[in-house]
């Protein structure tokens, strides 16, 4: 038995308890530790400004995941998930300006201060399906910045300078902030994604999917589709209540245009790119359109310096619009289940080596 | 002189325009049930096309209908190339797709003099003349006709959905492609008719637009969002919808500016007000005033 | 085990009346058949008792337990389970998965336990499992239970959306024309799971059918309607040889005991 | 009891009265779903000008998959025609969209109504007329004359009509597009006895007064073989009987699976269904 | 060190991109002419990175040029950006000039490293408060504002100032890009018996305003004046004739004033650059001209090894006889430890019949403004 544990092809599991394991082969628990390493080492083996586009990544990733609970699998197409995140990131700017919580409770309460927003948020999905509720969020994204831009309490969307944290002695500092907030967000996007595969392997998990699928069937079974959808919402805005909390430290401020209608568009993007209700689609989803930004802010840079289009004539900043969208594009055209799925390709080729097929 | 009459004659005339943004967007959704989140940009293509004709040297109404037809056919090409390969895909694909449709066009704008800056339209000569008074309120001759051709335009679509084979088929493709695929409808056709057609009235939208506030990408392109409160309060499948949501939005938006701004802190409550009647009717009536119920049977 | 009572209830849609006065009595342990014209208000009748719609008049009551108000996900815990007349599946998940999410009224672990995972959730998810494992068997749905509901053949669609329902472990099932779009040898084998369930696992069970012979054949007791109101009821003998019933209905004097082949054309 | 393969080896094309240069007619089709799921696996069939021509088999056996193979409808639900051929009046269908293959006269009833919810029932109507292969005014009153309920619930919309009046909706809807052949999915699917009565006799009238070939796939084969001319019977995506619908009714295995009687001929009871009974398979 | 880079951070693309892709080509073009005029012994590197108006973007352009290449100097753009990373500018001590003149940039405690090149909005906008109660006492005015924090910043200001003035501030709006039609508001600000409307905002809502203004009759009723980033060509190119009489308060020398030097050095470096006419007529290309001609001064002046903090001394240093006038603006450039604001003086002008501004006022600081908003 050991051995084939090493390089098990097929479904051996024979009791259902052993169907909820995560990690079973050998090869995966080895691969687990040598990636948790990696991970650990990474700010050390990347340069300081790349680091700081991985923290973005990961912070893109909380928020992800918990767009991929309303709307990768609960089919809440959620067009306001950067306000959810905005919401966290003024609720611990107040917290920790306000209230000088330290970081370690503000980031929390931002997280709890999306939820309960986003649960009133979804309220309307009680009655509301599909087109009508992507609408519903929209306009609930564009309320949002409109009442931050009146609001005297929060600088009426101007900067909310966040203060300087400390933990275990080590302080964060223009030099070390990307770092500092690495080993920070790391643990707590390791945390998150647990806690999302648990959810939603679970009944509550299972709800949300039968909603989606169909929401009178799911009545049928008992489940209450308007609780599983304000669930859902609640998660969901967990994550990205989250997310603004660790935004706002991350970024030193909170600024309303940060959170606004095209960080929203972006999220959405990141979900489908890296796959719809996957996990490891919601990683790599943040870090295609990351890098795609970057990749094509260095183009239009490199384009800009180079005289070979007429004058008036602004190549270098079509180029991110254009490329961002069609990125979206191909990928929905293409490959609908995102890179997820190539992921799922490429674990498929490693779980069957050495054999071939 | 009394405000009331004036932000009601105000209202209708800027409603009028939503009307018109509004009507290529319900085409779209009755026939394919695709929310367009590109039609503010496929707005500002028909604007700039035009704009760019006139600065040729190119006659203004002659520029317009240019326009027009050119995003007829952008309409048609998109469908084309993005949307047909969407069929049967899920709903929030296929409006990602829009989405991404929309930053590609915006890229594509910037490729022209025309994504940064402000740009107004010289105003041609019939347009130019003083307008008239309407309840005490000055009209110019331009917004007079944007008021005429918006509507014009909305009553031939009516007409053309109501009576029409042609338009009889399009909501029947919107109900059921398969049925109607199996009488003989090309379904891309129709799809593609749709987007056509959306792309013309945008044109329309933007030129219009254009000459009564000029032009610039943002602000343009902006009226793709102002939509959704007139299509979700007219309903989203109605041609009268689009009409009377376009209108109401008009009214209430500028009643809003009228008698709220004032007593708000910092004023701007039309720029949201509309989103709160579009949160309150999609919780009292989520389908709008004239849209179409969901038939829902188990 | 409780009994279903239908009084005097009224269904109107602005100014349809979809039923009309009903009354209607579904004792325990047994087979009860409706039976009317389309249109007649069986598939509403279903609605109301499972909470999908309300009825603008009159009381449905399941042994303690007042329906006439509440969501269909209320009436489902109170041991009532259905079978759609037209397929509502989740298409996109497998037989097991479908069969999974009916047990969810019996997973009783909170969100929290969800989070942490290991621990309850763990435990009653196997279980379950183990359940859901017994009516793939009794259904006889092993060959299928990894398959995309979605993409099985319509006949065995109908059997999963059975399954679903039995899966919920009802005391009251109520199945919409189960039998629809199926060949005689097909309508047998959903004949005989009927009957076990009802009689080895003595649930009460409803049914809508369209196919007569099933009907009289299977029923402990008809109900007919028509045009929204209830016109006959009884066993089926009775039933069937009522002359509103032949008139409304059947268009035959009796269903036929015999030969179906009478009319064939040569 | 007589195994059908030694009295029909479905190899060799089925003998059909005299091929007519307007029948339609199905040589060795197979299809696939999604280029991997085959379906049907060499079906051949003929549809005789005029004649009405029933399609009987289990869930899944491929009928509906037959139809749309015929229709060109295929293509929306991923199924390709990988060999073979579909014809009628000299040209070759399989292979046309949709479109045109309505315009060379066949037209597709679908499977479980579909109608037009939120038309009007005359919208639902007109809606068959967008080839505009006749007058569409004059072929309403046509309709109306077939299916007079229709003309009472003209102005109702189509989604809160009942399921008789919803088959008679999308019947009288492909009939607007002139059809030289009307193919029927299930037209009885969920439908009161004296509905599918009522349907039968209304396809019948059509098929007499227009010359219209029909070919009708359904499960309630005792009403479809009383009237048809001419039926087939299909399995795992084979056919693997057919003959004129009378003989077809007195096969023995089409009346014991089929039309639920015993050999003896009287009808079975359901009750009586042993348990440990298992589906007898042809192939 | 045999060069450094001179960068600047802003929008080319997105919201503001028309003020903001002008600026950024004068910034770069000053650079390269500075570069051909060997101003520095030293080879500056000239980057200009579009932000997108983008706040994470600017920061991001602040890490990757300060953290990464420490390079001695920071030009920047927008408002928002500007707040969002006064923090790290204070950390880092990398003196910074923004594009947006907002007096909180500066507002102590902790800024000691934010320049404005010119006078802030709050000082322009009480300038023009000085100016109406000049005219007429006891005026009612309204303020119109964008709806962000450029907008809003010299609001506090403006009220302190009209009380002092005697003036009454009846009503704050604030008007964004998106608005299509003032009617509502001009009428309203009618009915309220407004005399004069005070703008800050970028010159697209301006222009439809002043455009709703003339087809509803009110030009003449009305007078409508503006801050720095409202006024200049690209208000007459939108409004065109409705631009009339408006009145506009900025510290910059206008392109027709060909006799400046500063005027002469934009059109030859304009044309040397084979910029669009449009681009070269642009306030916007002068003040990017400015805020490059401020950092290599301050290069100049800080001694051979360019750093942050020689970078920092180069500026303060700019004042009494060493105070920097290269001629962009109507004042000279003046900086000091506790002096954060450039070329402090500015001129009202008024827009005449072609469209062209002229001055009805001479180079002068707001006194009021001194008063309201003491600086450190
Ligand atoms: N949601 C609804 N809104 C409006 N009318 C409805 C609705 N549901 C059902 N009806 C109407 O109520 C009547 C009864 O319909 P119901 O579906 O109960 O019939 P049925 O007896 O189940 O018919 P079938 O045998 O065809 O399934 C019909 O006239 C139908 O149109
Ligand atoms: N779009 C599809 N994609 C994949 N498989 C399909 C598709 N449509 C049908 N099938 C499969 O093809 C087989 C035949 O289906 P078809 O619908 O033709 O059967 P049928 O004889 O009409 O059955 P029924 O009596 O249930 O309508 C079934 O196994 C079905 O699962
Ligand atoms: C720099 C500018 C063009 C002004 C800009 N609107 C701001 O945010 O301050
Ligand atoms: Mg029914
Ligand atoms: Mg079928």
């Amino acid at each position: 038995m050991p051995a084939s544990r090493f390089t098990q092809t097929g479904n051996y599991r024979v009791r259902y308890q052993q169907d909820q394991t995560i990690f079973a082969t050998y090869a995966e628990q080895a691969s687990l530790i040598v990636g948790v390493l990696l991970l650990l080492a990474l700010p050390l083996l990347i340069p300081k400004t790349m680091l700081r586009d991985v923290d973005m990544i990961m912070i893109f990733a909380v928020a992800v995941l918990g767009l991929n609970v309303t709307t990768g699998y609960t089919g809440l197409i959620n067009i306001g998930q950067a306000a959810f995140m905005g919401v966290g990131a003024y609720a611990t700017a107040l917290a920790a300006t306000r209230l000088n919580l330290p970081f370690f409770l503000a980031i929390p309460l931002g997280g709890l201060a999306g939820a309960l927003v986003g649960t009133f948020v979804g309220l309307p999905s009680l009655r509301l399906k599909y087109l009508y509720l992507a609408v519903a969020t929209l306009a609930f994204q564009i309320i949002f910045e409109w009442t931050v831009g009146h609001s005297p309490v929060l600088a009426q969307g101007g900067a909310i300078s966040m203060p300087t944290v400390q933990i275990f002695g080590v302080r964060d500092t223009f030099l070390n902030h990307n770092m500092f907030w690495y080993y920070i967000i790391l643990p707590v996007l390791v945390a998150m994604a647990l806690l999302w595969r648990n959810v939603l392997r679970t009944r509550h998990g299972r709800a949300m999917i039968a909603v989606r699928d169909n929401d009178r069937a799911a009545a049928a079974m008992g489940i209450n589709p308007g609780t599983a959808k304000l669930t859902a919402f609640m998660i969901g805005s967990f994550y990205a209540g989250i997310a603004g909390g660790l935004f706002a430290y991350f970024q030193k401020a909170v600024v309303i245009e940060d959170y606004g209608l095209h960080t929203s568009v972006q999220l959405l993007a990141m979900a489908i790119v890296g796959g719809l209700g996957s996990l490891p689609g919601s990683f790599l989803g943040p870090m295609f359109i990351v890098a795609l930004d970057r990749f094509m802010g260095s183009a239009s840079a490199w384009l800009g310096e180079q005289d070979i289009f007429p004058q008036g004539i602004d190549v270098a900043t079509a180029l991110r619009p254009l490329a961002f969208g069609l990125a979206i594009m191909l990928f929905l055209m293409f490959e609908p289940r995102g890179l997820a799925n190539w992921w799922r390709l490429v674990r498929m080729y490693f779980k069957k080596w050495p054999y071939k097929f | 002189m009394d405000l009331l009459p004036q932000l009601l004659i105000a209202g209708v005339v800027i409603g009028s325009i939503y009307a018109l943004a509004a009507l290529g967007f319900v085409l779209i959704y009755k026939s394919s049930r695709v929310i367009n989140f590109a039609h503010g940009q496929i707005i500002a293509t028909g604007a700039f096309i035009a704009f760019a004709l006139t600065q040729s040297g190119l006659n203004f109404w002659l520029a317009g209908l240019i326009a027009m037809i050119a995003t007829f056919l952008l309409g048609m090409l998109i469908e084309r190339v993005f949307l047909r390969r969407m069929v049967g895909e899920p709903i929030i694909s296929v409006i990602m797709v829009t989405i991404g449709l929309s930053s590609v066009i915006e890229g594509l704008i910037h490729l022209t003099p025309y994504g940064a800056g402000n740009f107004s339209f010289t105003t041609p000569a019939a347009l130019a003349g003083d307008g008239v008074s309407v309840l005490g309120t000055q009209l110019s001759r331009t917004q007079i006709a944007g008021v005429l051709a918006a509507l014009g335009l909305l009553a031939g679509f009516t007409y053309f959905f109501n009576k029409s084979t042609l338009g009889i088929t399009m909501r029947a493709v919107a109900d059921d492609q398969m049925a109607a695929m199996s009488v003989g409808t090309s379904v891309e056709r129709v799809f593609a008719l749709a987007w056509a057609a959306a792309g013309l009235s945008a044109a329309a939208a933007g030129v219009i637009l254009g000459l009564m506030s000029g032009l610039t990408l943002g602000g343009l392109a902006g009226i793709g969002l102002k939509v959704f409160p007139v299509v979700i309060l007219g309903g989203l499948d109605s041609v009268i919808g689009a009409i009377v949501g376009g209108m109401l939005i008009g009214v209430l938006e500028n009643l809003s500016a009228g008698y709220l701004d004032g007593l708000v802190p910092g004023g701007g409550t039309r720029e949201v007000f509309p989103f709160i009647i579009l949160i309150a009717v999609l919780l009292l009536r989520p389908y709008g005033l004239f849209g179409t119920r969901e038939i829902e049977r188990v | 085990m409780p009994q279903l009572h239908v009084e005097h209830v009224t269904l109107a849609f602005g100014g349809l009346k979809a039923l009309t006065d009903v009354s209607l009595v579904v004792p325990e342990g047994e087979i009860v058949s409706i039976i009317g014209p389309n249109g007649a208000g069986k598939t509403s009748l279903l609605n109301c008792i499972s909470g999908f719609y309300h009825p603008t008049q009159g009381r449905i009551t399941f042994g303690a337990h007042d329906l006439s108000r509440s969501a269909p996900n209320v009436v489902t815990s109170y041991g009532i389970a259905r079978a759609f007349q037209n397929l509502e599946l989740f298409r996109g998940l497998s037989v097991v998965e479908n069969l999974l999410l009916a047990r969810h009224t019996h997973l009783r672990y909170s969100l929290l336990d969800s989070l942490v995972y290991y621990g309850r959730a763990s435990r009653q998810e196997a279980e379950n499992r183990a359940y859901v494992e017994r009516v793939i068997d009794f259904m006889e749905l092993e060959a299928h239970r990894h398959h995309p509901v979605g993409t099985l053949a319509y006949g065995i669609q109908k059997r999963v959306e059975v399954a679903r329902a039995l899966t919920l472990a009802p005391q009251l099932l109520l199945l919409d024309e189960p039998m629809a779009g199926m060949n005689v040898e097909e309508k047998e084998d959903m004949v005989r799971f009927i009957l076990d369930i009802q009689r080895e696992q003595g649930i009460t069970v409803m049914l809508i059918e369209h196919d007569m012979g099933v009907v009289m054949d299977i029923s402990d007791r008809v109900y007919v309607l028509d045009f929204g109101l209830k016109i006959a009821e009884g066993t089926p003998a009775e039933v069937s040889a009522n002359p509103r019933v032949i008139e409304a209905y059947t268009g035959v004097a009796e269903h036929p005991p015999a030969p179906a082949l009478q009319g064939v054309s040569a | 009891m007589t195994s059908i393969l030694q009295t029909q080896p479905h190899a060799t094309p089925p003998p059909v009265g005299t091929a007519m240069g307007s029948d339609l007619t199905i040589n060795n089709v197979e299809v696939v779903y999604h280029d991997i799921v085959q379906v049907l696996r060499g079906v051949s069939l003929n549809v005789r000008a005029g004649r009405v021509t029933s399609l009987l088999g289990t869930n899944g056996a491929g009928k509906t998959t037959t139809l749309r193979a015929i229709s060109g409808l295929l293509k929306p639900e991923n199924g390709k025609i990988r060999e073979g051929t579909v014809t009628f009046e000299g040209r070759v269908l399989s292979g046309m969209n949709g479109t045109d293959v309505v315009k060379s006269g066949v037209v597709q009833v679908p499977e479980g109504r579909r109608v037009f919810k939120h038309l009007s029932v005359e919208e639902n109507l007109r809606a068959g007329a967008i080839l505009g292969r006749g007058n569409w005014q004059s072929d309403l009153e046509r309709i109306y004359t077939y299916f007079p309920k229709l003309r009472a619930l003209r102005n109702k919309q189509a989604g809160y009509t009942s399921g008789g009046e919803q088959q008679m909706i999308a019947i009288g809807r492909a009939l607007m597009a002139h059809p030289k052949v009307l193919l029927l999915d299930e037209p009885s699917l969920g439908l009161a006895p004296l509905l599918v009565a009522e349907i039968f006799d209304n396809v019948r009238q059509i098929n007499r007064q227009e010359g219209v070939g029909v070919l009708v796939v359904e499960q309630n084969a005792s009403i479809a073989l009383r009237n048809s001319d001419y039926g087939y019977v299909m399995e795992g995506g084979r056919i693997v009987m057919e003959g004129e619908s009378a003989e077809l009714a007195s096969n023995p295995d089409v009346k014991e699976f089929y039309l639920g009687v015993t050999e003896q001929g009287s009808r079975k009871s359901f009750r009586e269904v042993k348990s440990y009974k298992r589906r007898k398979r042809w192939m | 060190q045999r060069n450094t880079t001179l960068v600047w951070s802003g929008a080319i693309t997105g919201p503001t991109s028309d003020a903001g892709s002008s600026y950024a080509a004068g910034v770069e073009d000053y650079c390269k002419y500075a570069n051909s005029q060997k101003m520095l012994s030293v080879t500056l590197n000239c980057v200009v990175r579009d932000d997108q108006y983008n706040n994470a973007n600017t920061q991001r352009n602040f890490e990757e040029f300060v953290g990464g290449q420490n390079v001695p100097v920071f030009l920047g753009y927008a408002t928002g950006g500007m707040l969002q990373i006064k923090g790290v500018v204070q950390e880092t001590k990398v003196p910074t000039l923004p594009a947006s003149y907002h007096i909180g940039l500066i507002d102590p405690p902790n800024n000691q490293y934010m320049f404005l090149p010119v006078s802030s909005y709050s000082e322009n906008i009480v300038a023009l408060l000085e100016y109406v109660a000049s005219k007429e006492r006891g005026a009612k005015v309204a303020l119109v504002v964008n709806p962000s924090p450029f907008g809003r910043d010299p609001v506090v200001d403006a009220r302190k100032a009209a009380a002092r003035l005697g003036l009454k501030i009846t009503d704050v709006q604030e008007v964004g890009g998106n608005n299509l039609d003032n009617t509502a508001l001009l009428k309203r600000l009618e009915a309220q018996g407004v005399k004069y409307v005070i703008n800050q905002n970028t010159a697209g809502p301006v222009a439809n305003i002043l455009k709703d203004a003339k087809r509803l009759n009110l030009l003449g009723k009305m007078q409508f004046l503006g801050a720095h980033y409202t006024g200049g060509e690209d208000l007459t190119k939108l409004a065109g004739d409705a631009a009339k009489d408006f009145i506009w308060a900025t510290s910059y020398y206008m392109f027709d004033e060909g006799d400046r030097p500063g005027i002469q050095l934009v059109k030859r470096i304009g044309a040397q650059n084979g910029r669009k006419a449009d681009t070269i007529r642009s306030v916007h290309y002068t003040s990017g001209m400015l805020a490059a001609a401020i950092a290599i001064e301050a290069m100049k002046r800080g001694g051979r090894d360019i750093s942050a903090a020689s970078v920092y001394k180069g500026l303060t240093s700019m004042n009494g006889s060493r105070s920097f006038n290269p001629g962009f603006t109507v004042g000279p450039v003046t900086f000091s430890a506790k002096d954060h604001v450039g070329a402090e003086s500015l001129r009202l002008l008024q827009a005449d019949a072609t469209g062209n501004f002229k001055a009805i006022t001479g180079a002068q600081r707001s006194r009021m403004f001194q008063l309201v908003h003491p600086l450190k």
